[in-house]
């Protein structure tokens, strides 16, 4: 397939990934980009891996893995509780921290970045495999006796705790397993563009990831899953004259969405909708088999 | 020993930087119910505008000066009608992306269509050519002595207008609960556009004091203060106005302090995990909130 | 003698999106009166009260005021032309001095607020000593008395109070009323929309009773008092 | 329900699947270099016509973001080399056009976007990246097999991707041997120097290592200062390398930073200008417009001469004085203007046809040509590219009345 194509929809995956790690600690109305800071931490080791120990692919990917979700227990235990604009702030402490940290050890080729990450075959198939798992995992949680959990912490704290659910350790599980998707996400995005900089996992990544998501719907999973392809498709598609005023459409259009729908645009009042419409189309196309077999029987 | 007082001086008069514009960040968080990230890109702009006017009219100060306070002020009212629908559903979230959102669209505006985006520098004539008062290397310019002069009487000024007289009363009211406002009889629409006019002038007087203290404005300047100020302010506790003061100052001490004696590429990692283990201990900021 | 008549409103519907809070309220409240107004929870009093001071948009209907038609007034225009509210639950600002929220209460009124100040600190001594201290640090009654202070710094011609009695120790709810009565001896209009039945009908002069947005009975409060759909409903069967 | 429980079983089995293929991939043997190792000759296509009616050349450039103006700048340069070569005849007979692609700062994502368009252009050469995230978007261009010319983002990260990459900068550490030399030649008595750099920029570090080990080949203690991006006041900078007791500074930083610290430290009582050494990202219109006035005497060592008196370059810098109202002088002003004349002269000598048929063939003829052009004559003169590196010679001049003086041109050995 073309490379527009290929890589289009690669970055997509990821950022669906990334944004639905926004979305599943924001059932507990906590906003946590400390993904991004855990992402740099398994790309850097599973690229040392790779490049300095000669290990094979699968053995470097779980190390990565594993050394991002070690790294991701740091912030959780300690943001368990944090009101959501101070976790904000906090995670974006931990990510530009996270980028001094990597540009000034030694082993990780300092601001040059390492280079020579190998290709790595299927890795479209691999990126949409791990969508879809984390998909199931998330839509599986979201209907689950943890999803009903989750939304009373988001409603109302105190009765929640009042009803024996523990917010800290359920914050805590939340944050690790979101960290292991941006683990698994960062990774896939060091095999897409097979150099590491410490600059990579930073604002401009941040920026675009709050749009997908804002824009998209933070209340549900589906807002990120139509809105990233959308909004990264039409940056891509945008013709040659005004390319200069990419970031003037995209602001207005932050903008106008949050005014209209200020929980973005497929929220859960949307999804009811859509529910009970296909449900309705759905009968009707099973009557209308009923018909066609009670005539042709 | 000099050094240290040197070092002390660029501290301070970094801190009342921050203090300027935590200032305006806290009024409209209180009184507009919203989180203005875009506050500092505001100020940038008005820097900006008052560039233009002085290189149009020729280095007349006086109308520079005015132009930056006008548009400071225009600008953050043209952000009001915005904000309004946000406010009245207390999307303070929502508001923090559409703020986020014109700050996309101003740093766009600066970083071409203004002077083609290069680094904008003001006439020596604001920022004093010579230093008033050196000894050794320690020097004290005019713009340190305007910012901190500035930001001590913007903060005297603020707290007597909050706490002494009919319309602060109004404004902390609004910020605490915006039905038991109504009920008194002030009025909301009002009251937060006068809000946004406050924080607007007093953002246009800081861009004027920017302008003489750094000498030149960027681009990117507006998104580093801007994570600066809202470090400082959730660091304070969000909305906690005389927090914010002291919060502001004690940052830029820090950061100072941090820039002249830590090496240099920890610094950025050490002034954002200060930040981070002080929320981390006290979620809801030192001074707590909305004091 | 003929009383002036303070409020009047004319066939007076409310409604918050789906749900039709008042279906055609009409009343009238004369000068000097006491009128307090009962019913269950949720059966149309606080959205009245509301209406009347613009927070709550009226759908159709009229309010007139003084003469004057004030339905699509806007609040801080209706407080300022006499009217004050003291909400349920007092609606004080806790982080705010009790002298800050007295000052807020005569927010609309630009000159000297010195001498209404006087007048409140004699007749209301408790706020005089706590005249400094943060009204959130004030005991339940005590920040009843500053709500109603706070509404006569207003100066106003009506005085609505919505439940004032809710929460306060049986001793304060005596106190409370005699406070009512005294304030109506000094000429002010009080609409009072309560839960205690039995104690506003005693100190009230005319009474309306509302069921699910809309008025079922009205008349003196001695009447009422003895009619026996109220006692069932209201005040609890004397048999 | 209970159909969905099972539909949920397959999936997660058949992710697993996937996830063992995954394991199976193995890692593929591909370095960098091209898959045709033996080097054949340029094949000369037989017949002179040129298959496309119009040569159209992807570019990519910084179009949005806080450094827009480094794009400005370069279309600026392309522009008037395209009016120059359109009006002359064009290529081989053909206009010439320059398709632009965004791919903003420090954005991967974007840098990725923007190459996988332009090689969906199935272009014979791209004008390449200049901005700092080359290195996320060469991978691309390697493995299919395209020359890039991402002449500004320095030599190491032109080896990384060699041979698919040409280089403007040559190689640093010779360069500012001899810049160093002739600098503290002509400032006698230095022992100790402060030495702004900037770690966070990818190209800076190697200048600033190359220019340490040529001060202290010349017994000259230095001491670094790392000036950050996102620093707003530059006084404790200034401070704390007096604090040093210095004898003279060299700035390897962004301009911005340069201009601001000198003028922090001229306020606190250093005069003598003359021992600054501004290194050679210094000519940037941000240093002429924040040091107005301040900037008196300083050196600065570059490997371009920006008041070259060749013709084209004087034509570019009045019409960039026209425009601006400064002459010019920042490298990318010129860059694409260089760029597109080395593809003209390629184009023509090697007969390039743009047969979709020959591209293989002729993009490796241009790898070839362009990697090893011999006296290709730029906007500065004549200049040669041994293995994608351009030999330059280094240029130490001074700074009077806000623009360059007096330059002396060092010969350099590589």
């Amino acid at each position: 397939m073309s490379f527009s194509l290929y890589y289009f929809l690669e970055l997509t995956a990821i950022f669906i990934i990334l944004g639905w790690t926004l979305y599943w600690v924001y059932r507990i109305g906590q906003l946590n980009n400390a993904p991004i800071a855990v992402m740099a931490v398994s790309a850097y080791l599973c690229g040392y891996a790779l490049l300095n120990w000669g290990w094979p692919l699968i053995l470097a990917f779980v190390f990565g893995a594993g050394c991002g979700i070690l790294f991701a227990f740091i912030p959780a235990l300690a943001l368990g509780r944090a009101p959501a604009f101070a976790m904000v702030i906090c995670t974006i402490a931990l990510i530009f921290i996270m980028q001094t940290v990597f540009r000034n050890l030694p082993w990780f080729g300092g601001s040059l970045g390492m280079f020579g990450i190998p290709k790595v075959k299927k890795l479209l198939l691999i990126t949409y495999c791990f969508v879809g798992f984390f998909g199931i995992l998330i839509y599986r949680f979201d209907h689950s006796r943890l999803g009903r959990a989750a939304e009373m912490i988001f409603v109302d704290r105190d009765i929640a705790s009042t009803l024996g659910i523990n917010i800290y350790l359920f914050s805590v599980c939340l944050q690790v397993m979101t960290g292991t998707m941006g683990a698994v996400a960062g990774m896939l995005y060091v095999f897409t563009i097979r150099t590491i900089v410490p600059t990579y996992f930073g604002f401009a990544f941040l920026l675009s990831i709050t749009t997908f998501i804002f824009v998209g719907g933070y209340t549900t999973m589906w807002g990120v899953v139509v809105f990233t392809p959308l909004l990264w498709g039409l940056t891509v598609i945008l013709p040659e004259s005004i390319t200069a005023l990419r970031n003037i459409i995209f602001g207005i259009l932050l903008m106008v969405t949050l005014l209209l729908r200020s929980e973005g645009v497929i929220d859960k009042r949307f999804l009811r909708k859509i529910n009970i419409g296909s449900k309705l189309v759905f009968m009707k196309i099973f009557s209308l088999f009923q018909k066609i077999k009670d005539v042709r029987g | 020993m000099e050094v240290f007082t040197a070092q002390l001086i660029n501290a301070i008069a970094l801190g009342s930087i921050y203090a300027l514009l935590v200032i305006g960040f806290n009024l409209l968080l209180v009184v507009g119910g919203i989180f203005p990230f875009a506050y500092s890109h505001i100020v940038v702009l008005s820097m900006y505008m008052c560039w233009i006017v002085l290189r149009i009219t020729g280095d007349n100060l006086i109308l520079g000066i005015l132009a930056g306070i006008l548009s400071g002020t225009a600008l953050s009212l043209i952000t009001e009608p915005i904000f309004r629908p946000l406010a009245k559903r207390g999307a303070v979230l929502s508001s923090f992306i559409v703020a986020m959102a014109i700050s996309m669209i101003i740093t766009d505006i600066m970083s071409k269509r203004i002077h083609g985006g290069v680094v904008i520098s003001f006439p020596l004539t604001l920022q004093g050519k010579e230093a008033l008062i050196t000894f050794g290397i320690a020097t004290i310019t005019a713009g340190h002595i305007a910012t901190i002069a500035g930001s001590i009487i913007a903060g005297i000024g603020f707290f007597y207008l909050l706490y002494r007289t009919r319309q602060g009363r109004a404004f902390r009211a609004m910020g605490q609960s915006p039905f038991a406002a109504r009920l008194l009889g002030i009025p909301i629409v009002k009251t937060s556009i006068f809000a946004y006019m406050i924080a607007g002038f007093l953002g246009g007087i800081s861009s004027i004091l920017l302008a003489m203290s750094l000498g030149s404005a960027s681009a990117v300047l507006g998104d580093n203060l801007a994570l600066k100020v809202m470090a400082v302010a959730l660091f304070a506790g969000l909305g906690n106005i005389g927090g914010g003061l002291v919060a502001a100052m004690v940052l830029g001490l820090a950061e100072g302090m941090a820039l002249a004696y830590l090496p240099g590429e920890w610094y950025q990692a050490i002034s954002f995990g200060m930040i981070m283990v002080i929320i981390m201990i006290k979620p809801k900021g030192l001074f707590g909130a909305m004091a | 003698m003929v009383r002036n008549n303070i409020l009047k409103i004319e066939n007076l519907h409310v409604s918050y999106g789906p749900v039709r809070a008042l279906r055609g309220i009409s009343l009238e409240v004369y000068e000097g009166e006491i009128v307090v107004l009962i019913g269950a929870n949720g059966a149309g009093k606080t959205s009245l009260v509301e209406s009347i001071l613009g927070i709550t948009p009226a759908e159709s209907g009229r309010i007139i005021f003084m003469g004057e038609d004030i339905t699509q007034k806007k609040t801080e225009h209706i407080v300022a032309s006499g009217i004050c509210l003291i909400p349920e639950g007092r609606g004080i600002l806790p982080l705010m001095s009790v002298m800050e929220n007295l000052q807020l209460g005569a927010h609309h009124y630009k000159g000297d607020i010195s001498e209404d100040l006087n007048i409140i600190y004699k007749s209301f001594p408790v706020l005089k000593e706590r005249t400094k201290q943060m009204a959130g640090t004030l005991s339940g009654g005590e920040q009843q008395i500053l709500s109603i202070a706070r509404g006569l710094m207003s100066r106003p011609k009506l005085m609505m109070m919505d439940e004032p009695s809710l929460g306060l120790a049986p001793v304060l709810v005596k106190e409370l009323f005699e406070i009512i009565v005294n304030l109506n001896k000094a000429g002010y209009t009080i609409l009072l929309s309560e839960q205690n039945a039995r104690k506003a009908l005693q100190c009230g002069h005319r009474g309306y009773v509302f069921e699910t947005g809309n008025i079922v009975l009205s008349g003196k409060s001695g009447d009422l008092e003895k009619d026996i759909r109220v006692q069932h409903a209201y005040i609890g069967s004397a048999l | 329900m209970k159909a969905f429980k099972i539909l949920c079983v397959i999936l997660t089995i058949l992710f697993f699947g996937a996830f063992l293929c995954f394991a199976g991939s193995g890692k593929e043997e591909e370095k960098a270099s091209a898959p045709a190792v033996e080097k054949e000759e340029a094949p000369a296509p037989a017949e002179d016509d040129v298959y496309v009616d119009e040569w159209v050349i992807p570019g990519i450039n910084i179009i949005t973001g806080v450094a827009a103006y480094h794009g400005m700048l370069n279309e600026f340069g392309v522009d008037l080399a395209l009016e120059e070569i359109n009006s002359a005849g064009g290529i081989r007979g053909k206009t010439v056009r320059v398709r632009w692609y965004d791919e903003a700062i420090q954005d991967a994502a974007r840098a990725i976007a923007a190459m996988s368009s332009a090689l969906d252009m199935e272009p014979l050469v791209i004008m390449g990246p200049c901005g700092d995230y080359t290195k996320a978007a060469m991978p691309m261009a390697v493995e299919e097999g395209v020359y890039c010319l991402s002449t500004l983002t320095g030599t190491d990260v032109c080896k990384e991707f060699q041979p698919w990459t040409l280089c403007f900068t040559s190689e640093f550490e010779p360069q500012t041997l001899v810049a160093t030399d002739k600098w503290v030649e002509l400032n006698p008595g230095m022992k100790k120097i402060v030495h702004f750099i900037n770690t966070q920029s990818s190209v800076w570090p190697a200048i600033a290592k190359a220019e340490d080990k040529g001060l202290h080949k010349l017994g000259i203690e230095t001491v670094s200062i790392d000036v950050p991006n996102d620093a707003v006041n530059f006084g404790p900078f200034a401070v704390k390398a007096l604090a040093e007791k210095p004898d003279g500074f060299v700035f390897t930083n962004h301009p911005n930073g340069m201009a601001k610290i000198i003028i922090e430290l001229n306020k606190r009582g250093w005069k003598d200008n003359n021992r600054m050494l501004l290194s050679q990202a210094a000519l940037d219109p941000t240093l002429w417009s924040v040091g107005e006035g301040y900037l008196e005497g300083v050196y600065a060592w570059t490997w371009y001469n920006p008041v070259s008196d060749n013709p084209s370059w004087q034509k570019l810098s009045k019409r960039h004085e026209e425009t601006f109202g400064v002459p010019a002088s920042f490298m990318m002003v010129w860059k694409g203007y260089d760029e597109l004349y080395l593809i003209k002269r390629a184009f023509e000598d090697l007969k390039i046809t743009g047969d979709p048929a020959k591209l293989t063939e002729e993009r490796i003829a241009i790898r070839d040509y362009l990697n090893n052009c011999r006296d290709f004559d730029g906007i500065f003169g004549k200049v040669d590219f041994i293995d994608g590196i351009r030999q330059n010679p280094t240029f130490l001049f001074k700074i009077e009345d806000n623009y360059i003086a007096n330059t002396t041109i060092l010969e350099t050995v590589y």
